[in-house]
């Protein structure tokens, strides 16, 4: 049973509070979210070590928002999402090897090293988009996808506090509701864009009702299963053509908004220590966990001991991996052979010729 | 046959050969297209297929390309590439570099397309020429029919092409006529992107050019012939990128001369381009005289008619320009 | 007294219902109208004998917003609309000749010749803009200048029933809420945006409500009186630090979209018919100053009479101007003195030289 | 004096200069730029004057145009030139072209500035130079700071300057250090918008450059001269509209080689545009080779360091191509 407090409502009746989980998938998710946060760590610690470049946006915080929403759909449900992507990368089915190789710009990244942290695709997923809110109505157009080919699936599209007053935003909830698609509009709201509170960017900052004419949800985005109740939920409206949702992902993000923000000039340390000791995702999963008796402390050390192993192992082989060959620097511009015959480099007399 | 009834027929023709293609924009269904393109179509498909949009430019954009990268083959029309302004980050970031940036893995078969630069009396905001800022964008191909072959040809090939295309049409040549072969009137007739186009021979100078352009290239060859016996040879380039170097070449191995036509704006224009070509080629060693370039003047389209028809190129520029590039060998 | 029906209110109190106007006011709204009107189809006329080219949007049968509203502010207030902008340059001091001049192409033209249709401005009129729903930013700009210089004003900025759904809009919407600038926004709602009827435009046609947070009204755009009575107490909120406001006034365009649209295509002749005859905002005036004995039929006559010669005159006298000389091609493009030392035509040997 | 504190002072000289100017972006105020360029401005001249956006760049961008027609100077700061393609019709059609479609009764003055071009390690949808996108559009100045004298007196200058102008600046020069003399430390320096500055004087080639660009130029030409003994020119154009035309083909008289250096797509690109100067002036008849373009690859940047590193002109590229170009003198 998940408590009262977990969802708020917009135009809708909620969710049920009630949900029935097998202890082995309870184990599961909070492995995922282990894993998850060492992954992380990792790609924090790779990117003080100079392993890493450019932007790296971390979701450490916000693991139940990945996972609970995995949890619910299936394989040909698809997400996308903005830059904060390997959380989700990782529960559409990408390694943390080819993650991590592609942090590290290799060869055997999950973009072939050309992507970066920014731009990870896999299956029904659509990434990893790095201009604020574009992703929005690309995802509208997923959505667009599953109803012209007459799927009975949803997609999920997520976007920020900050994200949520990008004009395009609205352009895409007024064409999916005028065209009921089963589109929902997920924002995670974790308080912040940047240095922004919400407060300062969004005249209305509770973004569960900023459809409008759009149902909406406010979710406890801390709790693994009110996620996975809320999307479940969320899908079969869709699915059932009621048309679609806008949910509000409560959540936090404890790191910076990318490696190069320390995260506390608009936030105080003892903000981010509270929600850590009363919100976070893990520790809630894991109290619960025992309460309810589906594990000891010790099982649960084990558990986070073969997450750390994991990450550990998928570090240690993604550095090992080659940069991609010089080669490929003229590849994927365009789908194989349909190609100019020949792309220019830096100069006249540096150039690859494309066999067609 | 119009040029506007060629593209009709390209739609037409690749709807029925592939159910994924849908057509998506402003007043295309139910209006029948704002230029009459698309007329008939929602009849003909029904709103499933043919997708009035609210006036939303990067919402619709944006939405059609997550349709295309989720397996449908989009064709999203601007109303004028003026509006694509607003949709331009989709075009160019959503669309062009994802292939890329996923290396490899995720493709975006899409077809941007709808009037590109000036038409009549529409003033500063309604009248720009796109061809090189598209044309700049790699993982972006860009094609630019100029008549009823090329806009048949090259609609269905952009159509067809895995890779997002931008097709910069005309308004002003959508009700021109132009005669289709035989071969044209195929349902199989496709040009191929990236290959440009001797609409005219001649040995004495080169004139590249493309869109509309062309009937002013056409027109002033025809007055030079006649008036000044010099022969020009026109190059239509259909395609803005990539460009068909090696047409440009051969032709200025031949001519020694070299104009290029556009009514694109001056600076980093088409003509900029062909400019780096003819020093970047073997042209260069063949050139008897620098390369000239006709723009469109370097101001904001004005709209009384006295003004704006001296903003543009026009025969009258195209013949004084190719003589005084001719003269100037002599 | 105005009708009930006259305002609908959202988040708001609706303004009373009562209002002064004296004969003289009465009489010059509708002399206002009636020289509207007489210019549109002046301006029709002139378009089918190919005097005017390009794109011509007239307001016939929108009359009563521009001339309301202008009743109810100062100069020192400020207008923006689109590109259907010929009746607020007539009320916000552009003449008749220059307005018909500017359709010409002539020197004599508002904006020398150099604008048309859609590009005409005057005095705290920031145009005519071509591009649907680009004005709505950038008038809240106008609102931000208003407010960074402490003027007790307010910008109202009109945009359509199409426009209204542009992303630009709501961001808009959102900065105008959260600096509390004295922006009133006008969506002219005249039932289709080219041939799009609003029902399939917007998930939301109750234009007034789409502010969400910010409060609107409804207004009935047929009534002069209601339109002035909307915008006194418009004004009058927003320069009370109350905040923005979202107007909808809902009115009627007789004519197709542009002269190229022959308007008959989705919707009825009758529809247009019935409007004319039960809605017109002149017809409607009149009957009200007939009813409250301010004139007599013969009286009103005189006034249509006199609207029509000022007309007649201006087109005749405008028909005369000379085009541009063909030196300004190459002036205002930046401003006099900033130039560039050379501005280029079309070839190399085309060029003018500015004396900087 | 590092580029960032260069660009700081000149805001906080014209805010105190003229009140009208204000700056509006993104994290502009409460923290301090997202680059910090706008660091404690916040605090000298408050919240009126240093605003922090939503994250709505056609928004912000059209109300600074607003703005700027209604009296203020905004300085409206796009936290990459990236974002700028959300608002570029508000930057094009808005503000470039209503003086001219207003018969010159409407201005517009206003900044448009942020980072231009790649930074390191930000993949494709992050790293666009849109010089020559900015530099097509008549009734826009664009300039491109290189040091910090260029920084202080460009954004100096385009503050004051009654038009809309475009300032590229770029990321990975914010930390770089320059000298800056006396005369630019003073309150009233100001570049004029539209002149080049050789920055080393040289015989034997002429190299055209802006930007970042340049320290690759210099440190090139450094090389050629130590190894090779050759002495090269180099042009740091600063403004890429207006260019400065007489500062290429002067130095091209008397060096007779011209190699144009930038970080943007090759196609309808800088480059190009310097090739078509060098066609359409005397310089063409003063050249000994055909003009050499160095530019970005044209391809979507990727991430991968060893793949980004060869997607840039950097100083060995620069080396080979101006020693071919004089071999073939040879
Ligand atoms: C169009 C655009 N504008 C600005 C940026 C720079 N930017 C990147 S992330 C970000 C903040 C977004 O905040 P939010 O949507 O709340 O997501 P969060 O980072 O909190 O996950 C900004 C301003 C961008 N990438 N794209
Ligand atoms: C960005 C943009 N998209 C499309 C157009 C073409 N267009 C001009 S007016 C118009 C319809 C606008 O309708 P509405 O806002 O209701 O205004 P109305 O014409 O009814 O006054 C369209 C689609 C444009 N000018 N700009
Ligand atoms: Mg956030
Ligand atoms: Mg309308």
């Amino acid at each position: 049973k998940l408590p009262e407090s977990s969802f708020k409502t917009y135009k809708c009746d909620p969710p049920s509070l009630d949900i029935e989980v097998t202890k082995d998938e309870l184990l599961r998710l909070y492995k995922e979210m282990a894993v998850m946060r060492r992954m992380e760590t990792a790609a924090d610690g790779l990117y003080k070590s100079k392993m890493i470049r450019g932007f790296c946006h971390l979701c450490t915080g916000q693991e139940a928002v990945a996972v609970g929403m995995e949890a619910a759909i299936t394989e040909d449900d698809a997400i996308i999402t903005a830059y904060r992507c390997h959380g989700f990368t990782y529960v559409r089915g990408g390694t943390i090897h080819s993650i991590l190789a592609e942090l590290m710009g290799r060869k055997a990244g999950i973009s072939r090293g050309k992507g970066g942290s920014m731009h990870m695709f896999s299956k029904n997923f659509y990434g990893g988009n790095g201009i604020v809110g574009a992703q929005v109505p690309v995802g509208t157009g997923v959505a667009f996808t599953q109803k012209y080919l007459e799927k009975k699936n949803a997609t999920f599209i997520l976007y920020g506090d900050g994200a949520a007053n990008q004009g395009q935003v609205f352009e895409a909830f007024n064409m999916a509701k005028l065209w009921d698609l089963p589109a929902i509009f997920v924002c995670e709201n974790n308080f912040f864009g940047m240095g922004t509170a919400a407060g300062r960017s969004s005249a209305n900052a509770q973004y569960y009702t900023r459809g409008q004419y759009i149902p909406g949800l406010q979710v406890n985005g801390m709790d693994v299963l009110a996620v996975k109740q809320a999307c479940s939920w969320a899908k079969n409206w869709t699915t059932n053509d009621q048309g679609p949702l806008v949910l509000e992902m409560v959540t936090y993000r404890y790191g910076g908004h990318s490696m190069s923000d320390p995260g506390t000039s608009y936030r105080t340390r003892e903000e981010i220590q509270h929600m850590r000791s009363t919100k976070d995702p893990i520790t809630g999963l894991r109290q619960r966990i025992l309460e309810l008796g589906f594990s000891t402390d010790d099982e649960i050390k084990k558990l986070e001991k073969e997450a750390r192993a994991v990450v550990e192992e998928a570090v240690a082989e993604a550095q090992k991996e080659p940069q991609p060959d010089e080669s490929e620097i003229f590849t994927n511009i365009y789908a194989k052979g349909t190609e100019p015959p020949i792309i220019r480099g830096r100069e006249r007399e540096e150039f690859a010729v494309m066999n067609q | 046959m119009p040029v506007r009834d060629a593209l009709n027929i390209a739609l037409e023709e690749e709807f029925i050969r592939d159910e994924r293609v849908f057509l998506i924009g402003e007043e295309v269904a139910q209006y029948n297209g704002a230029y009459k393109v698309s007329k008939g179509l929602l009849d003909k498909f029904g709103p499933k297929r043919v997708i009035d949009t609210p006036i939303t430019e990067a919402g619709f954009a944006g939405l059609a390309v997550g349709a295309a990268l989720s397996g449908l083959r989009p064709i999203c029309e601007f109303m004028t590439f003026n509006f694509s302004m607003q949709a331009i980050d989709h075009v160019v970031n959503s669309a062009a570099k994802i292939l890329y940036m996923s290396g490899g893995t995720v493709t975006c078969p899409i077809v941007f397309r709808g009037p590109n630069g000036s038409a009549a009396g529409v003033a500063a905001q309604h009248s720009q020429d796109y061809s090189a800022w598209y044309g700049a964008i790699p993982g972006l191909k860009v094609v630019s029919p100029w008549d009823s072959e090329d806009a048949k040809g090259l609609l269905k090939a952009a159509i067809r092409d895995p890779n997002p295309v931008v097709v910069l049409e005309n308004e002003l040549q959508y009700g021109v006529s132009f005669p289709m072969s035989q071969e044209a009137m195929s349902q199989d007739f496709i040009l191929p992107i990236g290959k440009a186009k001797i609409v005219r021979e001649g040995k004495d100078v080169t004139i590249v050019s493309h869109s509309r352009s062309i009937n002013y290239c056409l027109e002033a060859a025809e007055k030079l012939h006649s008036e000044e016996g010099i022969s020009s040879e026109i190059i239509n380039l259909r395609s803005i990128r990539p460009l068909d170097v090696n047409a440009i070449v051969n032709s200025v191995k031949k001519t020694n001369h070299l104009v290029a036509v556009e009514a694109g704006f001056p600076q980093f224009g088409v003509g900029s381009e062909i400019c780096a070509i003819a020093m970047e080629t073997e042209a260069f060693d063949y050139l008897d005289a620098p390369v000239e370039r006709i723009t469109c003047a370097d101001i904001p389209t004005p709209y009384a008619e006295n003004l704006e028809n001296l903003s543009f190129p026009n025969t009258d520029v195209i013949v004084k320009v190719v003589k005084r590039t001719l003269y100037r060998k002599k």
